[in-house]
């Protein structure tokens, strides 16, 4: 057991004018996360603390928001990991719903721009799987482990001067699907991908991969779209 | 939030933003690395204009003014589209930067070719202020 | 806020500003140098002030700029079209790294080191008609 | 406070997106308009924690057959499983499989190209005989594959999707479901939905436990949903605990860590397992383990006599974790900050899976009885439902298998009966009067100091059940927990919550759930209560054995106010007759 202190960005727009910082000392368990330490704000100290979570272990992608200014996965962030104050805000670039709440429906809404889903103009067979080599299939290695939990997004600074950019999380699922063999959507995906929204807008500033919580490597598949565009278009 | 119209693409401009990059590296270098003298109050007139007689280096220079003119209002270009959120004002942009970079072609040019021979005057230097 | 001061976005955003300025450089120079076509004594006059130490320091500083923005540019471009996407950073340092040398030959060169010195004459003669 | 009502129109609604929920919408919207709704973003859902895979008698890796599998499923259900529902869960689980294939989910692959198949606890060859590979992978994270495909197939059908709507109420009119009464969580709002067909699809049960792998959300709203409106549950007492649950924090250490040869310590320092399953050890079946360990604990042989146990990896070398189980170490790493390398790591039982739930027929139509009658309208699959495939234990793989198969007949039904009724019927008057009263007592609460807040309760029926419904049952203790669910109930009447807000209310939300989950933490006693046997994860200490004479029968339980009536149905046995269940 020892006091830690947590800064917490609120904003409630039913009340607030402006956001503030509130300021919470807490008695934390040496194995506890920063989410266990949000949760007992919430139960013991403040009920009205707003955010998300689920699954607790790094699967979901609820609980991506800015911790001591780097984008993480609360559950995932030990508490003793971090020195000092305890700074929490939400992530940056979607607008605050409320406290550590952000609105993702425009996050989601670009995903959806890129088609997500396996296209495929040959009937399957019926009675069996599609073949795909062990090796094709590694292809898809840091591309299908992605938990849309919006923090790569958040951190990019293309996608703050431009919210019409895709950003990275869209553009690494439009490259899971690509690099699939078994998919034949480049066609229908290069609109997109090719528009004053798509690759081009990413600056290669690598905040995305800093920040992935995962992992993954959204400046890659952006590059690699960005190649297979080039073949196609020139 | 902007809508997320589907436009024009940028595979060219983004294309050409690297490829002028590249080739400005080498061309860059040389023409600093020959021009930019600054010993002995700058380069002389007459280094100067012995070296831009020579039409290899006539052809350098132009290519650094190409290369550079492209690279630079190309790249004006991206950043309005970062940050001009109403495309009528992003064309406005577009066509000042292609104006821009067009006018300052042709004085680059004209400089250039200017120079006939060490020591002279070309006539075309009268032509503009 | 780490996202504003992270490597990643300081690069690029340096990249940003020395490409406007560069540009905004290119442009002056391009007027400037066009006064070549006017004759050797305007020529002077205008290289006169230009030499003079203040604008030795602008160019110097300048030369640092174009060469960040020269190296940061080849990064970007080994992401684009190398490997580098996966060692971005190292690529990054080692770019600096080489920058940093050639801006001190540039320095070296330009201001009248030793290349310069002893290349003088050389060159001079090579380049006579 | 008064909310205006905002009313939606949709040919069928699911409740939930899960595997389950998401594979029914899959199959309406290819014809008719379908609706989603789930308390958290779909790819938030809980199936995505699954890792072990999915068990389909594909045959890719050695010879298999839908027996087989059957056989191992009817096993291990301890034979209170319906052996019908078993059947059509394993016949299907293989052109099921190759659809989610087709579909796009990135299994791994053999050296054919087939799909890669692993072995898995519980699944064998031959009738029980040989190890067989059986669990179809994408490497541990077989349900976030899944899952995520699901939803994007889902979004390229346009189902219309209402995320973060939290379902209230069943709207049942003479009997026939007419749609769903929820909760806009970010904006704030009643909203009433209109269907000639609703699936509850919410998934698992776990969060009544303190210590729990299941996700925050897992809170078994849609069995409260169904107990409300007057309609039974099923074989309640029916809790899978998982033997390695990470120590205070409940999410799992992959059973892979025993696999390749892990060790479990007690205090003092002894491989306890020698004392329970000498020849299997720590592969035992997962009740074994966990009562083992249970026992341990109990008995104070617990690490510094704390509530935990150790399992230990040191022996098998850095080599050998860092290449064979990267995803445990890092979560021992990041949960309990320790290194398997160099430290044993702490671990206790975890409430993981319910076998029981919501009574439904092989159409997934929820049953209103203990004989055939369905509600019309009403449809449920997945962990909140019970077909059941589990019956008193369920396998390891088994489970997701169950959301797709399930999931997805029951999509195909849903079309059915919606192509049959062409328009929708009238919604009552009183709609949302329940849902109404619901949310404006609690908010009405908000601020009024003299209340219980929920925490409170909530710890005290967390703790409480961890103690006395868990691994290891008697009468005494269960009898208690009663009593306990019995007065939590009643408090929860005087719940007061912090929050008055309208949006983003997530106080509220916690306090519902915390009603939902009293509910059937209550159900959950009581039906342990009245099962004097030992079968399956039910294990009751003062009853030893199996007694199939006597409880061979699935557990039906309704709640009537503060009542819960208990009846009983016979369970399905077509091929497989009891026998003892041995390893
Ligand atoms: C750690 C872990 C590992 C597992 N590994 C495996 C494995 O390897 N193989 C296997 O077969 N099984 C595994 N399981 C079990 C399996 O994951 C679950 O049984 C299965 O995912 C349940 O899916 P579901 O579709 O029924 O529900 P869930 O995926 O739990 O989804 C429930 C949905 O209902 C929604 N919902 C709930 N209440 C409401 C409400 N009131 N209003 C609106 N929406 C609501 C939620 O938002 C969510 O979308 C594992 C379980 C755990 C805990
Ligand atoms: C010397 C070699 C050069 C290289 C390798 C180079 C490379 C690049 C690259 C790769 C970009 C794209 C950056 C991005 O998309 O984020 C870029 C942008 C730009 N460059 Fe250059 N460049 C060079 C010289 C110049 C010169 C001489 C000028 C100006 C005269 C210039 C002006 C610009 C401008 C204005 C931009 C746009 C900035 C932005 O979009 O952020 N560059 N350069
Ligand atoms: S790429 Fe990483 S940061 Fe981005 S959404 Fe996926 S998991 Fe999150
Ligand atoms: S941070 Fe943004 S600019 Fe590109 S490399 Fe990542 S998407
Ligand atoms: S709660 Fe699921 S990722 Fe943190």
């Amino acid at each position: 057991m020892m006091e830690r202190i947590f800064r917490i960005f609120r904003f409630n727009p039913e009340t607030d004018k402006e956001p503030y910082y509130d300021t919470f000392t807490i008695e934390v368990q040496d194995t506890w996360t920063i989410l266990d330490g949000l949760n007992a704000i919430k139960w013991h100290h403040d009920g009205t603390l707003s955010y998300r979570r689920s699954c607790r272990h790094g699967i979901c992608g609820s609980c991506a928001m800015m911790i001591n200014g780097k984008n993480d996965l609360a559950c995932e962030k030990q508490i003793s990991s971090v020195k000092g104050e305890i700074t929490v805000e939400p992530l940056k670039g979607f607008p605050v719903t409320r406290d550590l709440m952000v609105d993702q429906t425009h996050f989601f809404e670009g995903l959806r721009l890129v088609k997500p889903w396996l296209i495929n103009h040959t009937a399957p067979p019926t009675d069996k799987e599609r073949l795909q080599t062990p090796e094709d299939r590694k292809l898809l290695d840091g591309t299908w482990e992605c938990i849309l939990c919006g923090a790569c997004t958040s951190s990019c600074p293309a996608f703050w001067d431009n919210d019409s950019f895709l950003g990275p999380a869209a553009l690494l699922k439009a490259y899971r699907y690509i690099c699939d063999t078994r998919d034949e959507g480049l066609d229908e995906r290069i609109g997109i991908l090719d528009s004053k929204v798509g690759v081009w807008r990413c600056h290669t500033i690598f905040n995305c991969v800093e920040a992935c919580p995962k992992d993954l490597n959204p400046t890659n598949a952006i590059v690699q779209l960005r190649r297979r565009l080039i073949q196609e278009k020139l | 939030m902007r809508d997320r119209g589907i436009g024009s693409g940028g595979v060219m401009g983004w294309f050409f933003q690297r490829l002028t990059g590249i080739v400005l590296v080498p061309v860059l270098l040389v023409h600093l690395l020959t021009m930019h003298r600054y010993h002995d109050h700058g380069l002389a007139w007459e280094q100067v204009t012995n070296l831009m007689i020579n039409p290899y280096w006539k052809a350098l220079e132009i290519t650094f003014l190409v290369l550079a003119l492209y690279h630079a209002f190309n790249g004006l270009y991206a950043l309005f589209q970062d940050y001009v959120k109403s495309s009528g004002v992003r064309l406005v942009l577009f066509s000042l930067t292609v104006l821009g970079g067009l006018v300052l072609f042709i004085v680059g040019v004209v400089t250039v070719l200017s120079i006939q021979s060490p020591g002279l005057v070309g006539t075309a230097g009268k032509v503009l202020p | 806020m780490m996202y504003r001061w992270h490597a990643g976005y300081v690069a690029w955003l340096m990249n940003r500003i020395s490409g406007v300025l560069i540009t905004f450089y290119l442009v002056l120079h391009i007027w400037v140098i066009h006064h070549l076509s006017h004759g050797p004594e305007t020529y002077k006059k205008v290289m006169d002030i230009l030499s003079s130490k203040i604008f030795m320091f602008f160019e110097l500083a300048l030369i640092g700029v174009v060469l960040y923005h020269m190296m940061n540019g080849i990064r970007i471009i080994l992401v684009d079209f190398g490997n580098a996407v996966w060692s971005h950073k190292t690529v990054f340092w080692v770019l600096m790294a080489i920058g940093i040398v050639l801006y001190v030959i540039c320095v070296w060169e330009l201001a009248g080191g030793f290349l310069g010195l002893i290349h003088h004459e050389a060159s001079a003669m090579q380049i006579a008609p | 406070m008064k909310f205006e009502l905002t009313y939606h129109k949709h040919d069928v609604v699911v409740v939930g997106a899960g595997i389950a929920g998401l594979y029914a919408a899959l199959k309406t919207s290819a014809k008719v308009d379908t609706a989603v709704l789930s308390k958290v973003y779909p790819t938030r859902s809980h199936s995505g924690a699954a890792q072990g895979g999915c068990a389909a008698s594909l045959g890719n890796m050695m010879e298999d057959h839908w027996e087989w599998h059957m056989y191992d499923t009817v096993r291990g259900s301890d034979f209170l499983g319906d052996q019908d529902a078993q059947e059509l869960l394993v016949r299907e689980a293989v052109p099921v499989m190759y659809e989610m294939e087709h579909l796009g989910v990135p299994f791994d692959r053999t050296e054919q190209g087939r799909i890669a198949q692993r072995p898995f606890g519980g699944h064998f060859g031959n009738f029980g005989k040989s190890p067989m590979m059986r669990s179809c992978y994408a490497a541990d994270r077989t349900g976030h594959a899944q899952l995520h495909c699901l939803y994007e197939q889902c979004v390229k059908n346009e189902v219309r999707f209402y995320n973060e709507f939290y379902a209230l109420t069943l709207i049942i009119k003479d009997g026939v479901c007419q749609g769903v009464v929820a909760w806009d969580v970010n904006g704030g709002g009643l909203h009433v939905f209109h269907a000639k067909a609703v699936h509850l699809a919410t998934g698992g049960y776990g969060r009544c436990w303190k210590i729990t792998s299941n996700s925050m959300a897992n809170t078994g709203d849609g069995l409260s949903l169904v107990m409300r409106q007057g309609l039974p549950l099923e074989d309640m007492e029916f809790v899978q605990f998982h033997p390695t649950g990470v120590w205070k924090h409940g999410m799992l250490i992959s059973e892979a860590a025993r696999g390749e040869g892990g060790y479990l310590i007690n205090d003092k320092g002894e491989r306890f397992m020698e004392n329970y399953a000498k020849a299997k050890m720590e592969l035992a079946p997962r009740d074994v383990v966990s009562r083992a360990e249970q026992t341990e604990i109990n008995e104070g042989r617990g690490i510094k006599g704390q509530d935990c146990v150790h399992i230990d990896l040191r022996h098998l070398g850095k080599e050998k974790i860092i290449t064979r189980l990267p995803q445990v170490r890092e979560l021992a790493l990041k949960f309990v900050g320790l290194d398997m390398i160099d430290s044993p790591i702490p671990i206790q039982p975890t409430a993981h899976y319910s076998m029981g739930g919501i009574p439904v027929n092989l159409d997934t139509q929820v049953l209103r009885d203990t004989g055939k009658t369905a509600v019309p309208g009403l449809y449920a699959s997945g962990e909140c439902a019970c077909v059941s495939v589990h019956g008193a234990n369920r396998l390891g793989t088994n489970s997701t298998l169950e959301c797709a198969v399930y999931g997805r007949i029951g999509g195909i039904k849903m079309l059915d009966y919606v192509c049959k009724h062409p328009g929708h019927d009238d919604l009552p008057e009183d709609a949302a009067e329940m849902a109404r009263e619901e949310i404006e007592h609690l908010l009405s609460t908000a601020g009024t100091k003299s209340g219980v807040r929920p925490v409170e309760l909530r710890d005290r029926m967390q703790e409480t059940m961890s103690e006395n419904v868990a691994v290891f049952r008697q009468a005494e203790d269960l009898k208690k927990q009663v009593g306990i669910c019995q007065d939590l109930r009643q408090e929860y009447k005087k719940v007061a919550i912090d929050d008055g807000g309208i949006k983003a209310n997530t106080d509220l939300i916690e306090a519902i759930e915390l009603g939902h989950m009293l509910d059937y933490a209550y159900m959950i006693a009581q039906c342990a209560l009245e099962r004097p046997e030992c079968r399956g994860a039910h294990w009751r200490t003062d009853h030893p054995g199996r007694n199939d004479k006597k409880w061979l029968k699935h557990t039906l339980a309704w709640l009537h106010g503060d009542e819960i009536r208990i009846e009983y149905k016979p369970v399905v046995i077509t091929r497989f007759q009891p026998e003892e269940r041995k390893y």
